[in-house]
C-alpha cells in the first residue's frame, strides 16, 4: 500500500497540477470569447473536477502508474518461473499477490481522487485568480459541486480502483517467453486499463445521469 | 568508498526524485541530439525500416485509438449534460463538446492510449534488444542502433500520431452525437448545428499541432527508457511502466505549454 | 517388486496446437537418481513440469507415490506437492525475498513444518555452503551461489520426489562438480527420489543410476547404463555418449 | 593482432580484469577460460570496444584503439564476428533476414541480392533448408549457427564466439567445435573462443589463456596446461569439486 500510494504521490500531483492550469486557463479563456462574466468558472471547474476529470485522470494515471508496475512484476516472476515455484511449495499466488495489491489499490484510489482534486483545484486558482484577476472567493466556491457528484465520483474510485489491479495482474500472469513477454504483458495491462477506465467510466456516467444523480 | 546515505524521508524521497528527474531528463536530450544528428546523415536512412515501423505503429493503435475517441466524445457529452440540464442550454453542447475534444481532452487522451499502445511497446522491443544483447549485436556488425532503430521509430510515431489523432478528433464528435441521441436524449442536428457554428478550426489545429509535439516526446521517452534497461526480465518491466509514466508527465506539460502559446 | 515414486503413463501433450510429448512412458524408481538426457527442446523440461503437477497431460495420466493425480481435486494435489521439490532451469529464486525467505518459504506453506523454521532454513544453508548468507538478497549472490539456494530450497522440506532441471547450466567444471556432489549428499541423507535434466554426461554417468533419453517428445530409453551400450538405437548411444 | 597492455576493468567496487597482459596471434584458435564471472566475457568484448577499459591499453595491429570513437570502432568492428553466449538474433526478422541485414547494410546491394548471398553463408553453417524459418522457430543451437553466419558476413579476419557450446547437447556442441576447427583451419582466421567446456578446449585449441580472481593464471598450450603442476589449473583441468579454487 505504502509504495503504490507513496510512488505514485509526485506524479498524480504533476499531472493534475497541470490539468488544473489547462482547464481553468482554457474556460476561461472560451468564456471569455461568450461572456463578459467569469464568476461560474471557479464553481463549474471545481464540480467537473470533482465529478469528472478526478476520478478519471487519477484513474488514468494509476492505471500507467500502478497497473504497468504490478504488471512488470508479476509478470516478470511469471517468465522466470517464480509463480510457479509457488504454486509447487502451495502458495497460492492470486492470494498471496493479488489480494494485497487490490485492497491497497481501492483505498489509494480514493486518497488520491482527494489529493488530486485538492492538487488540480490549487493549480487551477492560481491561474484563475492570478492571470485572469478572478476574485479568490468567486472562484473557490463549491456552489458548482452537490453531493451526488461527490457520491458519484466515489463510487467511480472504487470501481477504477478494484478494476486496475484485476487487469493488470491477469496480463502479467498470462506473460510467456521471457524479457518480451514482460514487455508485452506491461504494455497490455496500460492499454486495457487505460481502456477499460474510460469505458467504465461512460457507463457510469451515463447510468448515473439517467437516474438524475 | 562511502555508501550514499538512505534517507527515508519525505524531504529526501523527494530531494532524489527531483536528482533523477534532471538525470533524465539531460540523457533524453542527448538523445534528442543524437537523433537530429542521424537524421541530417540522410543517406543512413533505413527506408525498409521506417515503413515497417510506420505500418506497424499505424495498424497496431488504429482500433484502440478510435475506440479511446469515441467513448471520450461520449463521455464530453455526458459530463456537460449537467450542466446543459441545469441551464437549458443544448445549443451550447456541441460547442462544449466540440472545444474540449479538440483542443485539450482529444490529444491527450489520444496520447496517453497510443503512449500505452505504441510507447510502452516500443520500450519493451528495445528493451528486450537491450538486455539480450542485441543492441551490442548491431554495433558489433558496424551498424549503428541510433539510426537503425530510434530514428524509424521517432519520425514514424511523430507521423501516425498525427493522423491518428486526426482521425480520433472524427470518431470522438461521432461518438458524442450517438451519446448525445441516447443518454441526453437531444437531437443530434442541434449538436451537430452547434459544432459547426462555433468555428473550431483553430482548436482543431492546435489539437494536431499538439499530436506531432507529443509523438516526438513520446518516441524520445519510450526510446530513452528502453536503450536504459538493465537486468533482465524484471528490467524490462520496470522501464516500460517508467515509460509510460514519464510520457503521461510529458503529455500534460508539453499540452499545458501549447495551449497558453497558442492563445 | 518395485517401487515408484512416479509414473506417466501414456501422456501426450499439446501446446500452441503441436504435439510437444508424445505417448510417453516414464517410469521413476523409488530412491534412486534418474537422469533425463536429450537434445535442447526435446521435451525434458516439459517432462519434469509435468512430473511436479504443473502441466496437465492432455492425454494419459500422472501417477505420484502410487496415485492417480486429479488436476481438478486441489486439495488431494496440495497433498502431493508438499512432496515435491523443484529446482526451475532459471531458479525461480523470489527477488523480492531474502536468501532465508526464500529457502523458509515451502516451510511456511506447509503447517506440519512451520515449527523451528529458523533452525531448518540454517541447516538446509549450511548443507550447501552458504550459512550466515540469510539475511542476503538474492541479487547480492553470484550465479554459483544462486544455484545452491534454489537447490537448498528444493529439498528444505525433504520432499519424496525432488526435481532438478540442467542445475549446472552455464557453471564452470569446478562448480558443476560441487554442484552434483551436493546433490549427492542431499540424496543419500533422505533417500530421496531424484530426477535430474542435464547436457553433462560426464557427470551424469558418475552420478546416477538410471538414465532416460527424451528425443522429440519421446521417452525412447529408459535403463541402466550398461543397458544403454548393449541398446540397438543410435541415438540413445549418441546422446549417452557410450 | 590483438594486443592487451595493463588492462584494467571495474564494475563498481569489483576489479574485473586486474592488470591484464596478452597479446593474440594472428591465424590461431586460443581459448579463454576460467570459472563463471571471472570476467572472460570482459576481457573479449573489450577487443571489439563494445567495453572500454579503466587503465591500460588495447593495441590492435599496433595501433591503440584505446581513446577511439564509436564511429572510428564501428571500422574497426568490420573485421570481426563476435558471437554472443547467447545467441542475439533479431527477432523480428528470418533466420535469412537476419543474415542479409549486414550485407544490406555496408554493400549497398538490392534487398534480393543481399538474401542471395545470406543463403550462401547459411550453406556453409548448413542452415539453408531452413532459411524462412523465424529464431524462435529452431533450437538453440541451430540459432548459434545462425548467428556465426551472420558474423561471418563481413569477411573478418577474426571470430570471437562467446561460451559457443554451454547449453548446448552432445551432438550440437561437436558440430559448433568442427566449425571452430574448419574456421582456422581452411579459412586461415584468428579465433577466440570463450569456454569452459573442458571436451572442446582440448579438441580444438591452440592456446589456452586460463584466467582466475582477474589475472591470467596460465597462458600456454594445451599440453602445457595439462603438464600443469598449479594446484588450480589442476583442479579445474580436472573438474573436481574438492580443491583450493574458490568458485
Amino acid at each position: 500500500m505504502y509504495s503504490i500510494g507513496n510512488q505514485s504521490l509526485v506524479f498524480i500531483a504533476l499531472t493534475l497540477a497541470f490539468l488544473g492550469l489547462i482547464l481553468v486557463y482554457q474556460a476561461s479563456y472560451q468564456a471569455l470569447k461568450v461572456l463578459p462574466d467569469l464568476t461560474p468558472v471557479g464553481p463549474v471547474f471545481i464540480g467537473t473536477m470533482v465529478r469528472v476529470f478526478g476520478p478519471t485522470v487519477v484513474a488514468l494515471m494509476l492505471a500507467t502508474r500502478v497497473g504497468a508496475g504490478i504488471a512488470a512484476e508479476t509478470g516478470s516472476m511469471t517468465v522466470t518461473d517464480q509463480i510457479e515455484a509457488m504454486k509447487v511449495t502451495n502458495a497460492d499466488p492470486v492470494e498471496y499477490l493479488v489480494v494485497p495489491r487490490f485492497i491497497a489499490s481501492i483505498i489509494m484510489m480514493i486518497v488520491l481522487w482527494v489529493f488530486g482534486v485538492l492538487v488540480a483545484v490549487a493549480a487551477g486558482t492560481l491561474i484563475g485568480t492570478l492571470r485572469f484577476g478572478i476574485q479568490l472567493r468567486t472562484f473557490l466556491s463549491l456552489s458548482g459541486t452537490t453531493m451526488s457528484d461527490v457520491w458519484v465520483a466515489l463510487f467511480k474510485c472504487v470501481i477504477f480502483g478494484a478494476a486496475i489491479p484485476i487487469l493488470a495482474a491477469d496480463s502479467g500472469f498470462k506473460a510467456t517467453g521471457g524479457s518480451e513477454g514482460v514487455g508485452w504483458a506491461t504494455t497490455k495491462a496500460v492499454v486495457h486499463s487505460l481502456f477499460t477506465v474510460i469505458l467504465l467510466d461512460f457507463l457510469i456516467s451515463s447510468i448515473a445521469y439517467r437516474f438524475g444523480w | 568508498m562511502s555508501k550514499p546515505v538512505e534517507t527515508d524521508s519525505f524531504l529526501g524521497n523527494f530531494g532524489r526524485t527531483f536528482i533523477t528527474a534532471f538525470q533524465t531528463v539531460g540523457a533524453m536530450t542527448l538523445l534528442q541530439l543524437r537523433i537530429f544528428r542521424s537524421l541530417l546523415a540522410i543517406k543512413n536512412f533505413d527506408y525498409d525500416e521506417s515503413v515497417t515501423q510506420l505500418f506497424k505503429i499505424g495498424v497496431r493503435s488504429l482500433p484502440v485509438v478510435i475506440a479511446t475517441a469515441a467513448f471520450v466524445g461520449a463521455l464530453m457529452v455526458v459530463a456537460s449534460g449537467n450542466f446543459v440540464r441545469a441551464t437549458g442550454a443544448t445549443t451550447l453542447i456541441g460547442w462544449a463538446a466540440g472545444t474540449a475534444v479538440f483542443s485539450e481532452v482529444g490529444p491527450i487522451l489520444i496520447g496517453l492510449m497510443f503512449s500505452g499502445r505504441v510507447g510502452a511497446n516500443n520500450t519493451a522491443e528495445l528493451g528486450t534488444m537491450v538486455v539480450t544483447n542485441q543492441i551490442d549485436a548491431l554495433r558489433v556488425l558496424g551498424i549503428n542502433p541510433i539510426g537503425y532503430l530510434i530514428v524509424p521509430r521517432f519520425m514514424a510515431m511523430i507521423v501516425m500520431l498525427f493522423f491518428l489523432t486526426a482521425i480520433g478528433d472524427l470518431f470522438a464528435l461521432t461518438g458524442g452525437a450517438i451519446t448525445c441521441r441516447a443518454v441526453l436524449g437531444i437531437d443530434m442536428r442541434i449538436y451537430w448545428q452547434g459544432i459547426l457554428d462555433s468555428n473550431l478550426l483553430s482548436e482543431f489545429i492546435m489539437g494536431l499541432v499538439k499530436a506531432i509535439f507529443f509523438g516526438g516526446a513520446i518516441a524520445i521517452v519510450s526510446c530513452h527508457w528502453g536503450l536504459q534497461v538493465t537486468g533482465g526480465a524484471r528490467g524490462v518491466g520496470r522501464a516500460v511502466n517508467d515509460s509510460v509514466v514519464t510520457s503521461a508527465i510529458a503529455i500534460f506539460m508539453v499540452n499545458f505549454f501549447i495551449t497558453v502559446l497558442w492563445t | 517388486m518395485l517401487q515408484y515414486a512416479a509414473q506417466i503413463l501414456d501422456a501426450s501433450l499439446t501446446l500452441n496446437d503441436s504435439l510437444v510429448l508424445d505417448q510417453v512412458f516414464l517410469q521413476l524408481e523409488s530412491g534412486r537418481i534418474h537422469a533425463l538426457v536429450g537434445a535442447g527442446g526435446s521435451g525434458k523440461t516439459l517432462l519434469l513440469r509435468m512430473l511436479a503437477t504443473l502441466l496437465q497431460p492432455s492425454k494419459g495420466e500422472l501417477h505420484l507415490f502410487k496415485k492417480a493425480i486429479n488436476f481438478r481435486d486441489l486439495k488431494s494435489l496440495r497433498q502431493v506437492r508438499s512432496n515435491i521439490g523443484v529446482q526451475f532451469q532459471n531458479l525461480a529464486l523470489f527477488d523480492f525475498l531474502t536468501v532465508g525467505q526464500n529457502v523458509g518459504f515451502p516451510l511456511e506453506q506447509d503447517s506440519e513444518l512451520t515449527k523451528d523454521i529458523s533452525i531448518q532454513v540454517k541447516t538446509a544453508l549450511d548443507s550447501v555452503g552458504l550459512d550466515g548468507r540469510q539475511e542476503h538478497a538474492i541479487s547480492a549472490l553470484s550465479g554459483g551461489m544462486q544455484r545452491r539456494v534454489a537447490i537448498a530450497r528444493a529439498a528444505v522440506a525433504k520432499p519424496k520426489l525432488l526435481l532438478f532441471d540442467d542445475p549446472s547450466g552455464g557453471l564452470d567444471p569446478v562448480t558443476t562438480s560441487r554442484i552434483f556432489e551436493l546433490i549427492r549428499t542431499i540424496q543419500e541423507e533422505n533417500d530421496n527420489t531424484v530426477v535430474i535434466a542435464s547436457h553433462d554426461i560426464d557427470r551424469l554417468v558418475k552420478l546416477c543410476h538410471i538414465f532416460h533419453v527424451v528425443d522429440h517428445g519421446k521417452v525412447i530409453f529408459s535403463g541402466t547404463l550398461s543397458e544403454a551400450r548393449q541398446s540397438t538405437d543410435d541415438r540413445v548411444k549418441v546422446f549417452l555418449d557410450v | 593482432m590483438i594486443e592487451y597492455v595493463n588492462v584494467t576493468k571495474q564494475f563498481g567496487p569489483l576489479t574485473v580484469l586486474d592488470g591484464i597482459n596478452l597479446t593474440i596471434k594472428d591465424g590461431e584458435i586460443t581459448y579463454v577460460i576460467g570459472s563463471s564471472g571471472t570476467g572472460k566475457s570482459v576481457l573479449v568484448k573489450h577487443a571489439v570496444g563494445l567495453l572500454r577499459p579503466d587503465a591500460g591499453r588495447i593495441l590492435i595491429d599496433n595501433i591503440d584503439t584505446t581513446d577511439f570513437n564509436e564511429r572510428q570502432w564501428n571500422q574497426i568492428r568490420m573485421r570481426y564476428a563476435l558471437v554472443f553466449q547467447h545467441p542475439t538474433l533479431f527477432d523480428s526478422m528470418s533466420l535469412v533476414d537476419n543474415v542479409a541485414l549486414p550485407i544490406r547494410k555496408h554493400q549497398k546491394v538490392s534487398k534480393p541480392a543481399a538474401k542471395k548471398s545470406a543463403m550462401e553463408y547459411l550453406e556453409r553453417v548448413g542452415m539453408t533448408t531452413k532459411a524462412d524459418l523465424m529464431p524462435s522457430d529452431v533450437g538453440p543451437g541451430e540459432r548459434k549457427r545462425v548467428s556465426i553466419a551472420r558474423a561471418l558476413t563481413l569477411s573478418p579476419d577474426c571470430a570471437i564466439l562467446d561460451e559457443p557450446t554451454t547449453g548446448l547437447d552432445v551432438v550440437a556442441s561437436k558440430n559448433i567445435d568442427e566449425m571452430i576447427s574448419e574456421l582456422s583451419k581452411s579459412l586461415g582466421k584468428t579465433v577466440i573462443v570463450v569456454s569452459h567446456d573442458l571436451r572442446s578446449i582440448f579438441g580444438v585449441a591452440d592456446r589456452i589463456v586460463f584466467l582466475y580472481k582477474g589475472k591470467i593464471r596460465l597462458d600456454g598450450s594445451p599440453s602445457a596446461f595439462r603438464a600443469s603442476d598449479d594446484p588450480v589449473v589442476r583442479q579445474f583441468v580436472s573438474g573436481e569439486a574438492s580443491g583450493p579454487m574458490e568458485t
